[in-house]
């Protein structure tokens, strides 16, 4: 049975990498694109997945390389876990020492899994029963991006606006802090991240006008240390004396103001969903905020800072150091809540400090991390809101037919509200020096509404049709690998689906992704051509790990459980059902097996339910 | 004779036209003022000709004539002659009103003076969005039916509508410009001194046409400046809040108050509603009795308005009528 | 000839009277819809409270929807679902998005027009806000119009399945209910 | 009916030709004529008909505006009055009537013995018939059209008014241009085809130019509007975007189809009506009109520039200026030519030696009135002026001045012309000069103070109007001078009732008259003319008197025509005899093909498939009978009599 599926998994290979774009002629001797290199600070032990990205610098690399090029071909499912919820499954699990922590999906319940038994086996699992009102106030479905370990203690969102801590061993609350009110719109789906002693979580509802926050929490009681603002006054932003923002555009006093129609900043959003990085050499934490609310521009004139753009603050105060804005004036709601990915890498000949995003707005950007200013602005797909980059102001220059006007309709405006990448975080490698990216290309037919604000309810207007890029039967997506110092696209392999699961590089050459018709994929870093492939029970919009098992083999897990954003695309032929379930791989698929006479004496797993 | 007694009167009667509130025979700004000497000047040449002509015809049927049988008359070639002589007198007074119409049109599209204000005025069934357009986004704001504008200086106005076709139009300040969804028009008016003019809807929008004023209050230039920050500040904030959460409960859906949590969009932003001339577009006074009236039977007031019946409690009205009455 | 005249001509008187007649009747009742009358009687006589979790209390009786003698009633209430941000959630064509779709026949909370007046009027657990003090009774009538008008409606006579979510009733077999 | 009264042919000649061409007694034949002159006046009777429905509701909304803030009438109420009498005097009336006189005269103007297509011209009259009955229909229904006559989207599109009231004005149009266009086209051949040997062009009475024109005019301007509401229709039904900007239509689009047709269809309203002064006016003045080819040439012009001028209707919708002063130009120019027709009107009372009798009463009120709704008319052709002037009273008391001033003037100055011919009896003189009286001061109280109510910025179309505005002793005079013009139609009304059956008889030529129409007895026979007259001169009847040239017309002696339903064709620019015509016999298939139509329309308006295509199929197999191969026309050279 299971060489029949390594059969198939490799004729699938084989004719997936046929389909693939052709790869560029291979650089000699296998050198680095880019020269790029990070610290990886943070990374807990070799085997271990103890953060979301693994690292500060949100590389979601592993230098892991049993499983290589060589013997991918052989990997095979090792064992499966169901958490029976229905709601996109967007984190990825932890492995912190031999235990696996999982959290799923409203209503949020959290797993340890015991590794050192034959899998699963239920540690404890944990309920916090949030709210039911958050389920019709997520936007994207009531997902859960990710979660933290930290000091002991796994620390999460709830989707009703809440944060908590749960006793990693026993699965005890420890405690919960209520961040904000879910009847206003507000819930919470971030990955917590954890930095500095400190845990840092913000807000989702960009399209409920809330007002969008970063919050710093003390990891030992939950004790709200400070909380910055994306709109509203400099007092409430943490903007002071040491702010310094590159562009003399953003330097002025009450920007978060200044730049609304009076008051309007108020219901302004920009919230924070993305993913955290943290430097720690020059202390700075840097992260996203979203769209503008309402999504309507034409209710909201003025650049409305600090919406769609990128903080860098100092995690013990939350003064922010400096801030840049991807696209002022946001009217395609494209948001700039993707992740930073903190690199040091040589521009024009130079070693630069750097930090690499790639915006919904599709423009990749390579910015100087020590002060805000870009140093590459490149676009990684097919966007035509925008006629190019004006790097003297660091402003993209927009494309005046595209600018949306109520009640009339945009026939193709490309991208459309998720970009061509959504949150869905890449992975880099120091080794090509590559960042490798699920991609979409996809355009939008757009009318916008004007939108009255009514507390609770979608502040948005945007009534959207979204469509391939290359017309009615064209591709949705792609997987591709970046250079960042030179702005380049070095590979890419075309998906007929979105690409929305998050992407893994690791020492042996290869980076793992999903897709959401259910495929799991693992490709050359190289050369981006498919060695493995294994369709899975539902669409992958999870982020990928990789650990060493107590018993010292290398695993891959990845989540299954399409939802989120990937759902627009559910109409669509081939478009996979619901259902989260964890799948690990191993290669031949060997895994710790059962003692030879299955014990009636084992543990019953602990549960720790609030009561 | 009658007809010569008609137009004597008729000419006493114009100057009465010309002092009526909408009247546009006397313009209390340039543009105005150009178009109502051009008024004139055409209704003086109008008033003339009927007034020759109907002496003609009348003198044409009464003539003496030489009596005599049969058929025929006079020599049609002199008449052909006087009919030409008619004819190079209607051209020439054709040719000139036409150069006299087009010079007042270039000077009505002469944009050389910069203007002082841009404001977006939006039509929608049945009542007029005011927006204050600034270079500093927060200095911009929402208010309704009441534009108030800087004396002495131009004031841009981007028309547009939400909706059907609406004509936007204050007879004392410049001629007419509709307002048509999907395209914006821009027009200038500018007033000599502070005063209030009225406007009116001249295009029909529907059931309530009839009933879409607006006023212009032009205020002078220091003041206008003083009444511009005035506001943007937020409401002020009621003491009562009873009446601020009736307020949410009921009217926020639809109306906004800066302050509040409050931000409808379908009916007038009511920051500083205590402030304004009139309520329901121009058709009551402000005041308290007609708040009430208006939230206790607006389909009475203005049936088909899309302010719709609250059935409110007499408490509630009560309440509002005094919050609302106080959103100075 | 005569007789031809006679008869046409006493059609025509006919016809007059009545066209002013109807006219007159007709514009009059279309404009009492506009001023709102007729609707909130029908609202009183509105059980309130949650429809779908009572299933052992007596099912409201079957009202029609007050609304659905105004003929503007689904273009009224189509621009209320969108000004009212409902398109937000349940999409601009009503198919779903953050909130359920409308246009299918499962409904989680009946697919009645009195069920459907309730979930707007009184808010339904999973997010749905309530709207019974934000708009007017006729307001959400007018939505509940629209929303029949979607398709996805039950039949009045499909109520039980409507309140059991079970499509194979069809309001056929009313009697099951009564023998549980 | 006497056959007698006709000079010349021998009885038993005419009594064969009143056979061939007597309408069938009975019911068969009340239904199934094809005679222009029983059609004609089906025309005068149903449009004065209208005439009086649209006046009434014209009346009711005057009782609204009496004063400010009244209530007697709903907004939704007066919405759907002041469109229906816009649709009703516009479409119903105004056109129609004068397809009336024209149905009636023109074959007897012209020296033929039908129009080229009888059956035509009973379809074009059942159309018109039902077409009435089906936008009326909305009334029973409470939901008449309410968008104005002018209809603009988007306040019409199903978003902004979701009852059928638009559906039926839509459908209704498209159904009523149909009579338009057929009743077009059957005039213009008529013109080409069907004119007695000898009337080439420069002898044509001016109604014949003003019907011409006015109907090439249709042929090219109805479309427009058919069109325009055919793509409303598709975009409230069918959910198309032609006007919506949500799917990227154009709100412009309907105003400029509108008026494109709109304004060449007022001048098509206008230029019969100036016809039938030019031609009845010199009468009364006992000479010639003075300046016939210049007046001729001003009627064409006229309706050539006014296919020229239709952004005069929308100076301010933002259009760019240059384009704004070639259009104000344009409608300066177009004073020209009725500056034109009214000196030479002036020209010949001067000239002549007026008869004071009732038409003439009316022809001459009617060039005050033309003169006063023209300068008016000079006024908002001035782009600039008409920023402000437009839509306010201004445009009311000006369109008024001109469409009951150069429409129902002479059209009742026409009846009282043309009565005696029609029933072979005088109308009452005395009554008629009160008549004339009544209607004038009331039609001056009416309507002059909107001059001023105007001047002062009352808006049109309002249900209401403020006290502010320092209006309302204006209105109760205009609404006190609307019931006295009402009056005065009312005595018309008497009038015309008391003279069929006791006014004076007539004779076939009681005005001494000049034109072809008076040559035969009151009423004419069915086959008009006993022989096909040869004409020599504008004026037949008066050339021994005027004595302008040698030739002389030859009224008794000609063609006779007997072997069937016959008349003659000619040719088209010589009016040389060509052919002999045979003129089909009473048919029902006007009347079914109408009824046919009134179904499918009907299926439109309730987007009824099923009664679509019932329709459809009736219609077209009643056009497939019709069309059936028939023997249209002989080459046989015909008889001679005398």
């Amino acid at each position: 049975m299971r060489s029949l599926f390594g059969a198939v998994g490799l004729a699938f290979a084989w004719a997936s990498s046929a389909i693939a774009q052709a790869p560029p002629p291979a650089p000699s001797a296998h050198t680095s694109y880019s020269g790029a290199s990070a610290t990886f600070d943070g990374a807990g032990k070799r085997g271990e997945w103890t953060s979301q990205a693994r690292d500060y610098a949100n590389t979601r690399y592993s230098p892991l390389n049993q499983i290589n090029a060589g013997n991918v071909a052989t990997l095979k499912i090792a064992w499966t876990f169901s958490d029976g919820t229905q709601y996109g499954h967007e984190g990825a699990p932890l492995v912190v020492g031999d235990t696996m922590y999982l959290v799923t999906p409203y209503p949020n319940i959290a797993y340890a899994l015991d590794l050192t038994k034959p899998s699963p086996s239920i540690k404890w699992s944990f309920q916090p029963n949030p709210s039911p009102t958050a389920i019709g106030k997520a936007c994207c479905d009531a997902v859960l991006r990710g979660w933290a370990y930290a000091d002991g203690k796994l620390i999460y969102n709830l989707l009703d606006a809440h944060t908590v801590a749960v006793d990693a061993q026993t699965g005890k609350e420890l405690w919960r802090a209520k961040m904000d009110d879910v009847d206003k719109g507000v819930t919470m789906t971030m990955s917590a991240f954890a930095a500095d002693g400190k845990v840092f979580v913000g807000n989702s509802g960009g399209e409920m006008g809330v007002n969008g926050w970063l919050a710093a929490l003390d990891i030992g009681t939950g004790k709200e240390l400070w909380r910055a603002h994306a709109v509203g006054p400099d007092k409430d932003v943490l903007i002071g004396q040491g702010f310094n923002p590159f562009y003399p555009w953003m330097k002025g006093k009450d920007l978060g103001v200044t730049t609304w129609p009076a008051d309007m900043w108020h219901t302004g959003a920009g919230s924070s969903w993305g993913f955290i990085s943290y430097d720690p050499e020059q202390k700075l934490v840097f992260y996203g905020t979203s769209n503008p609310g309402p999504r309507v521009p034409a209710q909201r004139p003025g650049d409305n800072l600090w919406t769609s753009a990128m903080f860098a603050r100092d995690p013990a105060t939350g003064q922010a150091k400096w801030a840049y804005q991807f696209t002022p004036h946001d009217q395609w709601d494209y948001d700039g809540i993707n992740e930073a990915v903190l690199l040091d890498m040589p521009i024009d000949g130079k070693m630069q400090k750097t930090l690499v995003h790639f915006d919904r707005n599709t423009y990749a950007y390579t910015i100087d991390r020590t002060n805000g200013e870009v140093l590459v602005a490149k676009n990684f797909a097919y966007q035509n809101w925008s006629t190019g980059f004006d790097m003297k102001t660091g402003r993209p220059i927009v494309d005046p037919a595209l600018e949306p006007k109520p009640g009339v309709k945009l026939d193709r405006v490309c991208p459309p509200d998720i970009g061509q990448k959504d949150w869905e975080p890449p992975a880099f490698s120091p080794n090509t020096g590559l960042l490798y990216v699920g991609v979409f290309n996809i355009c939008m037919g757009l009318t916008d509404h004007e939108v009255s604000y009514i507390p609770g309810t979608p502040y948005d207007g945007m009534e959207m049709q979204r469509f391939s890029v290359d017309g009615k039967d064209g591709n949705w997506g792609g997987f591709i690998a970046w250079d960042p110092a030179h702005g380049k696209k070095v590979w890419e392999i075309p998906e007929k689906f979105m690409v929305m699961s998050g992407a893994i590089a690791t020492a042996g050459d290869l980076v793992f992704y999903g897709t959401t018709d259910g495929w799991f994929r693992a490709a050359d870093a190289w050369t981006g051509k498919i060695l493995w492939s294994q369709k899975l029970g539902s669409g992958v919009i999870g982020q990928p790990i990789t650990y060493t098992g107590p018993d010292g083999r290398q695993y891959v897990a990845v989540a299954t459980g399409v939802g989120g954003a990937a759902m627009v695309q559910k109409s669509r032929a081939g478009f996979p059902p619901r259902g989260n379930t964890l799948y690990v791989f191993s290669l031949n698929g060997d895994a710790i097996q059962a003692p030879e006479s299955p014990s009636s004496g084992s543990t019953a797993p602990a549960t720790a339910t609030p009561q | 004779m009658k007809r010569a007694v008609a137009g004597l009167f008729s000419l006493l009667m114009l100057s009465n036209c010309a002092r009526a509130p909408l009247g546009y025979l006397d313009g209390a700004g340039p543009a105005a003022r150009s178009i109502a000497s051009l008024g004139w000047g055409l209704l003086g040449i109008s008033v003339a000709v009927c007034l020759i002509t109907g002496a003609l015809l009348v003198f044409s049927i009464f003539r003496r004539r030489s009596q005599t049988d049969g058929l025929g008359g006079g020599d049609d070639r002199s008449a052909l002659r006087w009919i030409g002589v008619g004819l190079s007198i209607t051209t020439v007074l054709l040719l000139a009103s036409a150069v006299w119409t087009l010079w007042t049109v270039r000077g009505l599209s002469d944009t050389s003076r910069a203007a002082a204000v841009t404001i977006d005025v939006t039509g929608q069934q049945w009542w007029w969005e005011v927006r204050y357009r600034s270079d500093t986004p927060s200095r911009e704001f929402s208010t309704a039916n009441d534009l108030v504008i800087p004396a002495g200086v131009p004031v841009q106005l981007n028309l547009r509508s939400r909706d059907v076709v609406h004509s936007f139009w204050v007879p004392k300040l410049a001629g007419k410009m509709d307002m048509i969804p999907g395209q914006t028009n821009r027009i200038r008016i500018e007033a000599d001194r502070p005063g209030i003019y009225r406007g009116q809807c001249s295009e029909f929008c529907g059931m309530q046409h009839a009933q879409m004023a607006f006023f212009v209050i032009a205020l002078a230039p220091a003041d206008f400046q003083t009444w511009w920050n005035h506001q943007l500040e937020p409401a002020r904030s009621d003491p009562d809040a009873a009446a601020q959460q009736t307020f949410m409960e009921h009217c926020a859906a639809c109306h906004a108050i800066r302050g509040l949590s409050a931000g409808g969009i379908l009916g007038p932003n009511l920051s500083h509603f205590g402030s304004r001339r009139t309520i329901a577009a121009g058709i009551l006074p402000n005041d308290s009795r007609n708040i009430a009236l208006w939230l206790r039977d607006s389909q009475g007031v203005k049936p088909g308005s899309k302010m719709p019946e609250l059935h409110l409690a007499a408490n509630e009205v009560d309440t509002l009528t005094a919050y609302l009455e106080g959103l100075k | 000839m005569k007789l031809a005249r006679l008869i046409l001509g006493g059609i025509l008187i006919a016809a007059i009277a009545a066209g002013v007649t109807g006219w007159i009747l007709a514009s009059q009742n279309a404009y009492s819809h506009l001023m709102g009358a007729g609707y909130d009687s029908t609202s009183t006589m509105l059980p309130l409270g949650d429809v779908a979790g009572q299933s052992a209390s007596t099912p409201p009786a079957d009202v029609a929807n007050p609304a659905s003698s105004d003929p503007n009633a689904v273009a009224e209430g189509h621009k209320l679902f969108i000004s009212m941000n409902c398109a937000g959630c349940h999409g601009y064509d009503a198919k779903g998005g953050m909130g359920p779709d409308l246009t299918d026949t499962y409904w989680r909370y009946g697919g009645t027009p009195t069920q459907i007046y309730q979930s707007i009027a009184s808010g339904r657990p999973k997010g749905m806000p309530s709207w019974g003090k934000k708009l007017p009774a006729r307001s959400i009538w007018q939505l509940t119009a629209y929303i029949q008008s979607l398709g996805g409606s039950f039949p009045a006579n499909a109520y039980q399945a409507a309140v059991q979510g079970d499509l194979a009733d069809k309001g056929q077999n009313k009697g099951a209910s009564d023998q549980q | 009916m006497t056959i007698e009264a006709v000079q010349g042919l021998p009885a038993n000649e005419r009594r064969r030709l009143f056979d061939i061409w007597e309408t069938a007694p009975g019911l068969y034949g009340w239904l199934a004529t094809v005679d222009h002159k029983k059609i004609g006046i089906r025309y005068l009777c149903t449009a004065f008909f209208f005439l009086i429905v649209g006046g009434v509701e014209a009346l009711t909304m005057r009782i609204q505006l009496a004063q400010p803030g009244l209530k007697l009438l709903s907004p939704e109420a007066y919405n759907q009055l002041f469109s229906m009498h816009g649709v009703t005097m516009i479409f119903l009336y105004a056109l129609p009537m004068l397809s009336g006189f024209s149905n009636y005269l023109w074959p007897l103007l012209l020296g033929s013995r039908d129009m080229a297509f009888p059956r035509l011209n009973a379809l074009s009259y059942w159309v018109y018939l039902f077409a009435g009955i089906f936008l009326y229909i909305s009334f029973p229904l409470g939901q008449a059209p309410n968008g104005g006559w002018f209809n603009y989207v988007p306040n019409t599109e199903l978003q902004y008014d979701p009852g059928i009231n638009i559906d039926i004005y839509s459908l209704g149009l498209i159904f009523l241009g149909i009579s338009t266009v057929v009743g077009s086209a059957n005039f213009v051949v008529t013109l080409l085809r069907c004119r007695a040997p000898g009337m080439s062009v420069n002898r044509l009475p001016i109604l014949v130019w003003g019907t011409l024109t006015a109907s090439v005019a249709n042929l090219l301007a109805v479309p427009a509007v058919s069109l325009a509401c055919f793509l409303l229709w598709m975009d409230r039904r069918y959910y198309t975007h032609f006007y919506a900007i949500s799917g990227g239509g154009q709100p412009l689009l309907w105003q400029h189809l509108f008026w494109v047709f709109g304004h060449p269809w007022v001048y098509a309203l206008v230029l019969p009506g100036m016809g039938i002064v030019s031609d009845a006016l010199p009468v009364f003045c006992r000479r010639p009109l003075v300046g016939y080819t210049l007046v001729a040439i001003s009627t064409v012009s006229t309706m050539i520039l006014g296919f020229g001028v239709w952004v005069h209707h929308m100076f301010a919708t933002g259009l760019p200026i240059v384009a704004l002063s070639f259009f104000s130009a344009a409608s300066f120019v177009i004073a020209i030519p009725s500056a034109i027709a009214v000196f030479a009107w002036i020209a010949t009372i001067w000239t002549g030696r007026p008869q004071f009798k009732t038409p003439f009463l009316f022809f001459a009120g009617f060039v005050l009135l033309f003169v006063i709704g023209g300068v008016s008319g000079f006024m908002t052709a001035s782009v600039a002026l008409d920023w402000q002037l437009t839509d306010t009273y201004f445009i009311v008391a000006h369109l008024h001045y001109v469409l009951l001033g150069i429409n129902v003037f002479p059209v009742v100055g026409g009846i009282h012309f043309w009565f005696p011919k029609i029933t072979g009896r005088m109308m009452d003189e005395r009554l008629g000069k009160w008549t004339f009286w009544t209607m004038f001061v009331g039609f001056n109280l009416a309507f002059f103070p909107m001059h001023l109510i105007g001047l002062m910025g009352m808006p049109r179309r309002v249900y209401t109007y403020s006290a502010e505005l320092g209006v309302g002793g204006y209105n109760l005079l205009i609404s006190f001078g609307a019931f006295l013009f009402a009056a005065g139609i009312l005595l018309l009304l008497i009038n015309i009732i008391r003279s069929r059956t006791e006014g004076a008889v007539a004779g076939p030529n009681p005005w001494d008259a000049p034109t072809l129409e008076w040559s035969v007895s009151s009423p004419p026979p069915p086959y008009n003319f006993a022989v096909i007259p040869v004409i020599a001169s504008r004026h037949p009847l008066w050339e021994d008197r005027l004595d302008e040239t040698p030739d002389r017309s030859t009224i008794h002696r000609g063609l006779v025509l007997d072997e069937g339903k016959e008349t003659v064709g000619i040719t088209v620019l010589d009016a040389e005899p060509d052919v002999i015509l045979k003129m089909p016999a009473d048919s029902l298939l006007p009347l079914l093909a109408a009824l046919g139509m009134m179904v499918i329309f009907s299926g439109m308006l309730f987007i009824n498939y099923w009664v679509m295509a019932a329709g459809a199929l009736w219609t077209g197999l009643v056009l497939l009978v019709w069309l059936a191969p028939r023997d249209h026309a002989s080459t046989e050279r015909p008889t001679v009599y005398g």
